[in-house]
């Protein structure tokens, strides 16, 4: 796909010039975006579908999480992830078949294979942080990742990304604390969507935005308008230039919608109104940043073709490739406990290596 | 679940009586009590106008409004020490942890705190409070949303840990320990919220902390189980039955404080003991009960104390494969009976 | 003594009449602070002496706890102090016998029997909450304390206090979020005294002062000298005014010092210059107070010396009453674990109780 | 302590044997690691200038530098969240927990996260890490300076516990600690720190983790200790031996992997087990080991598996006398054994 490609075109659009991009730069982050988009369309359908029995999207997430990761180094710098990372991770270096293998839960799953949700991805070569269900904790994982990248003096920066109601977690408070004394190469992303399942942002947060708490660890907070996919991108590589300085941590806080429920076991009409979702979808970022793109001429209607082609084979493949994978062997189950198997660690009866066929005490 | 076995007897005759979920069990013993005593708060993440994940507080932000059903940030640390406070100056808060998982971030409020007010003040604080959690596999949870957390806590003087397994039980033990003057961690197996019904009369009835109850009288093999895992062992003892192998079933109900009688007397009856817990095997609270049994019943016992736990891995893994690798079920306890009773 | 009695002398100073009280109380004021400072010192004698094995003590932080505590409505407002808060205590209602109950651990100790170390007061009646060792958990104590306030509509307002080190653990950040959330009837005193232990203040806190957190919950954060005792009286009576209005929690930060080591285990000059000692010397509140009270005419040379009479006499007795009471029964260790006795508890084989005495099973 | 009976067969005959105090082997064995691995980093609370509030890192800061030796803020999940992710990012951190009793706070970052990290990404990430803490009574520590906090992380599969008994094992334990490729709970008893001294070889040398030792061999009863209990399980033996009672004391240093072999051999060989711990009796880490023994050597037993325990009091109370009643000594496990030796 040479329309797709990073460095393939040199053409620049004032837009592109305006955050010192290319046009060819903005076309990659609009194919990431609408990926990540179709993918999350196609696990929705899987789950009504019955094949993937949950699902947690990223759905209204997608320009910020485009955005404000586009300027990390793949493989080099850091992201722990979380949840409706799935624009994240993509744009990372996560290819759609890893991304769909996770909500199959397939043995062959980069993330886990198969033993975690759907959501919880994860992927040592492309340095993305097993996202665990516990929120929050990964932001202190980023900051130790952070730490020994300062230590080893390696030219690395950490990224945390979490939801605004986790970012009311106590582990937060210590993490910013830690970050910003030693202050460490760290970028920490708070995606506020205005709503921790059905709590609605009053009701979790006493403050309007997530980034007036910056100011309390000496550490620049920045809002940006998650629509606003080359704001985010400004936001996210100042920050990382800022760190790479060894200036210390900076806080984002990307505006964000939910447009689905908060997962597929939730039903948000029950706690959100009609004109909240109305006004939900009025900030979807992919029309919005697809007209922004096609208004400065940079996203014709031919390559926008071309893209959402693309981007139906990529889907189609992923899930076909996903589906046929097998099921992860029940007798794996006992694996990767510990870097080393210990026999005194036993398996259960029904284990093949269990009690029942090694020697257990007594003439029984 | 058998009905006719689950011991109802104090309240057998009663016109009132009427079929309910596990989970609208519960709901109503919240209900209830909070009519009863304005003492009684709710607090917990999408406690309130959603009704919990698990739809468990479901109509009573409705019925009790914004300063009794109380939707907390996502921080669980304050749920609980909060509650503490609040449970020190009047209020009887029940706090919902929405997944017992979750629970570890307020482990500090819950050992150092909630669990040692009344000791380290020589009885001048006391905490009457109730955290409630969902707990336990065989949904599609994975690592993180089956787990199974109860040896945490019962190792901990100071706090009391009650896991009922049937509706009319969970009714009745939550009224008892929402009216109990210590911290009482309640778990409910969220498998058997919509899948488990029972009897439950309409009115006023507890069900006392401390009491095992005999599910199931045998004279072969005792069975001892909380939660879900009480459900499977009376299935498995009617599959042996079939064999010829007399099984009694107890369900512990209060984990701690442990009704130690009722668990001896039927040891030393049957002189066999099979421990079915569906938590991690090592140093599960089965163990503790084993260990007691072992101790306490040593002259009776015609076998090996037994354990039927979950594998020692760290959580249920999520893929339907490996998650039915883990679970205890039926089949697999039914195999230990038989193994114990052949000894 | 009439010097000290807080309605009967209606004098009133330019200096009292500058924060709206009387002569009368700064005196009493003052004479607070002289009597910790009087039972503080009292402790590192009989540490010294071997009578008491443990001393935490509250020396450079007295102006601070009774300016701030100086305004609540004993046995109605609420205080979850630290082991610091000797002054707090004593302001707040307890006597010196009590706390030298605590130091020596007694059975009669109120706070807890001589169950805990000295250093954590407690007292039902007066509405001090139990301190336990693990810092910060005691604000979310005093949040849950005004949560009910609020819901059962008592008139009440809820004070933690903990030192700046504290104050970065996750609970604080959890508490003030919820407390400024509901607005509730809650003030966040912390004593900063620039140590956590060794732990200078720069490696501890990414902020110059505590208080600049406050604005990342949307309440007022305050900062007072710890060594002008009647500005941080005003601090601490409009924060308690505000949070009786319903507006909501207040966090204040008194710059105090710490004059001793950290505690009776602790040698500070390993880790603190002479300089910096001195400079902390330089601080004490007690001869400041001393002299403005002096200066403005209200303490003569003959109250004084009356408060160090009466001081000395009541140190003498706290300690001789101390010292005579019995230690606790080792056989109580086993009562309040409940509320009521659990048969199935079974005491150690040791206790009166224990199975070597109940009917334990088999035909041992 | 009885040096000659603590079995240190492996270096009989070297020359460089030195008297080191338990802590002092501690910091050597830090030292020594960071030395030889330059991605040994150590944080904490007061690990630097200060040296640690037990001083067992008294010099390490002046050795190897602010980048090295870490004063942390006041925030233990913190400490161990940042190590975790240090550890999946190369380097091998030891982070102090200035007491057991302030685990607490990091319980979620260690259970659900460094425990887990392994199993939950197929092996994709690991946290090679070592958490110290000192733990244990008899101090006047009272209730928040004298926890003992093992049963809570034995329980969790993923983690390694370790309480070494004796300065040499402190040491080589503590390299094989350091060493390892997953999260390791590293639990030092504080009352040992100065009043224990033993021979420790100046050279290279480690103690594998998952080894128990038999540090005294006996024919009637087996007394299964760790930590400061293994040397008062040794002074009781010596006192009943003048009775005739001939007792094996195994000393488990590694709680998690267990050593299941030695344990169950000497049981085996016994016929009698007394478990001895000085933590909360009720679902203390005694209660596996007895549960263990009670299933898998129930054929060789003659006489009940007992334990002799911490009593079930949320805390060691201050008060002397009080401490003094919560203490196991000497002479109470004396009376343990004697009484199952009766049996
Ligand atoms: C410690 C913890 N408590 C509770 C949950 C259950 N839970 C999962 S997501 C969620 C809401 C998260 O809200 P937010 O951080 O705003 O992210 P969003 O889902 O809105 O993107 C909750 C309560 C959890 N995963 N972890
Ligand atoms: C959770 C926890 N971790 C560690 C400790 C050990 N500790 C006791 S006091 C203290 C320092 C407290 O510093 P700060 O909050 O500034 O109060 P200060 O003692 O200076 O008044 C530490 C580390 C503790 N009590 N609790
Ligand atoms: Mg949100
Ligand atoms: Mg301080």
């Amino acid at each position: 796909m040479t329309v797709t490609d990073r460095s393939g075109d040199a053409a620049t659009s004032p837009l592109a010039a305006s955050v010192g991009l290319t046009d060819a730069d903005l076309i990659a982050m609009y194919r990431t975006l609408a990926l990540a988009r179709a993918i999350d369309e196609r696990m929705w359908i899987l789950n009504r579908a019955g094949r993937i029995p949950f699902v947690i999207s990223g759905q209204g997430h997608e320009g910020a999480q485009v955005g404000l990761t586009w300027a990390l180094r793949h493989d080099q710098d850091w992201v722990a992830p979380f949840y409706r990372s799935i624009a994240t991770c993509l744009a990372f270096g996560m290819s759609p078949r890893e991304l769909m293998l996770a909500q199959y839960a397939k043995g062959s799953d980069p993330s886990s294979g198969g033993r975690q949700m759907p959501g919880h991805y994860g992927h040592p070569a492309h340095h993305i942080v097993s996202v665990s269900s516990p929120v929050a904790t990964q932001i202190l994982h980023a900051v130790g990742i952070a730490l020994a990248a300062k230590i080893r003096k390696l030219d690395q920066v950490a990224v945390a990304v979490m939801g605004e109601g986790s970012s009311n977690q106590g582990d937060v408070h210590e993490a910013l604390n830690f970050a910003a004394i030693h202050r460490l190469p760290f970028v920490f992303i708070v995606e506020n969507n205005g709503y921790a399942i059905s709590v609605p942002a009053e009701k979790q947060i006493s403050v309007k935005d997530v980034a007036m708490r910056a100011a309390g660890y000496g550490i620049p907070g920045v809002v940006v308008d998650g629509t606003d996919v080359l704001a985010c991108y400004a936001a996210g590589r100042d920050a990382l230039e800022r760190a790479r300085r060894g200036e210390g941590p900076t806080l984002i806080e990307a505006k964000v919608t939910r447009l689905t429920g908060h997962s597929s076991d939730d039903q948000q009409t029950k706690y959100r109104s009609e004109d909240d979702l109305a006004e939900g979808r009025a900030h979807d970022p992919l029309p919005i940043f697809r007209a922004q793109l096609a208004d400065a001429g940079v996203l014709t209607e031919a390559i926008d073709a071309a893209i959402a082609d693309e981007i139906e084979a990529l889907v189609e493949d992923a899930t076909d490739f996903a589906e046929a994978e097998p099921d992860p062997d029940p007798f794996t189950a006992v694996d990767w406990v510990y870097a080393e198997t210990w026999p005194s660690e036993i398996p259960p009866p029904w284990h093949p290596a269990g009690p029942a066929t090694t020697p257990s005490g007594g003439a029984h | 679940m058998a009905p006719g076995r689950t011991g109802y007897d104090a309240i057998r005759g009663r016109p009132l009586m009427a079929i309910r979920t596990f989970i609208e069990a519960i709901r109503d013993g919240m209900a209830e009590e909070m009519r009863r005593d304005d003492a009684v708060i709710l607090l917990g993440e999408d406690v309130g106008k959603k009704g919990g994940v698990f739809l468990a507080t479901d109509g009573l932000w409705g019925e009790f409004g914004d300063d009794r059903v109380i939707d907390t940030p996502l921080t669980e640390s304050m749920i609980i020490g909060a509650s503490i406070g609040a449970a020190m100056n009047g209020l009887r808060p029940i706090a919902e942890i929405q997944f017992a998982d979750f629970i570890h971030p307020a482990f500090n409020q819950l050992v150092s705190e909630a669990a040692r007010m009344r000791y380290r003040s020589n009885n001048g604080f006391g905490v009457p409070m109730v955290v409630r959690a969902p707990y336990g596999g065989g949904v599609h949870g994975a690592l993180y949303h089956s787990q199974s957390v109860e040896a945490f806590f019962t190792h901990v003087p100071g706090l009391k840990v009650v896991i009922p397994s049937t509706p009319y039980d969970a009714k009745g033990l939550l009224r008892s320990a929402v009216r109990d003057d210590d911290p009482v961690l309640f778990f409910e197996h969220k498998k058997m919220y919509r899948s488990v019904r029972g009897e439950v009369p309409a009115g006023e009835y507890t069900v006392p902390l401390g009491r095992a109850q005999i599910r199931r009288p045998g004279r072969q093999v005792t069975v001892v189980a909380y939660g879900l895992m009480v459900l499977y062992a009376l299935e498995a003892a009617e599959r042996v039955a079939e064999e010829g192998i007399d099984v009694e079933v107890i369900d512990l109900r209060t984990l701690r404080p442990l009704d130690r009688e009722t668990l001896l007397s039927s040891v030393r009856k049957t002189g066999k003991c099979l421990v079915a817990y569906e938590d991690n095997r090592f140093g599960g609270y089965g163990a503790e009960i084993a260990a007691i049994v072992a101790e306490d019943a040593f002259d009776y016992l015609d076998g090996p104390v037994s354990r039927i736990a979950g594998p020692d891995v760290p959580g249920v893994p999520y893929n339907h494969a490996l998650e039915d690798w883990f679970m205890l079920n039926p089949v697999k306890i039914a195999d230990a009976i038989r193994k114990l009773a052949a000894y």
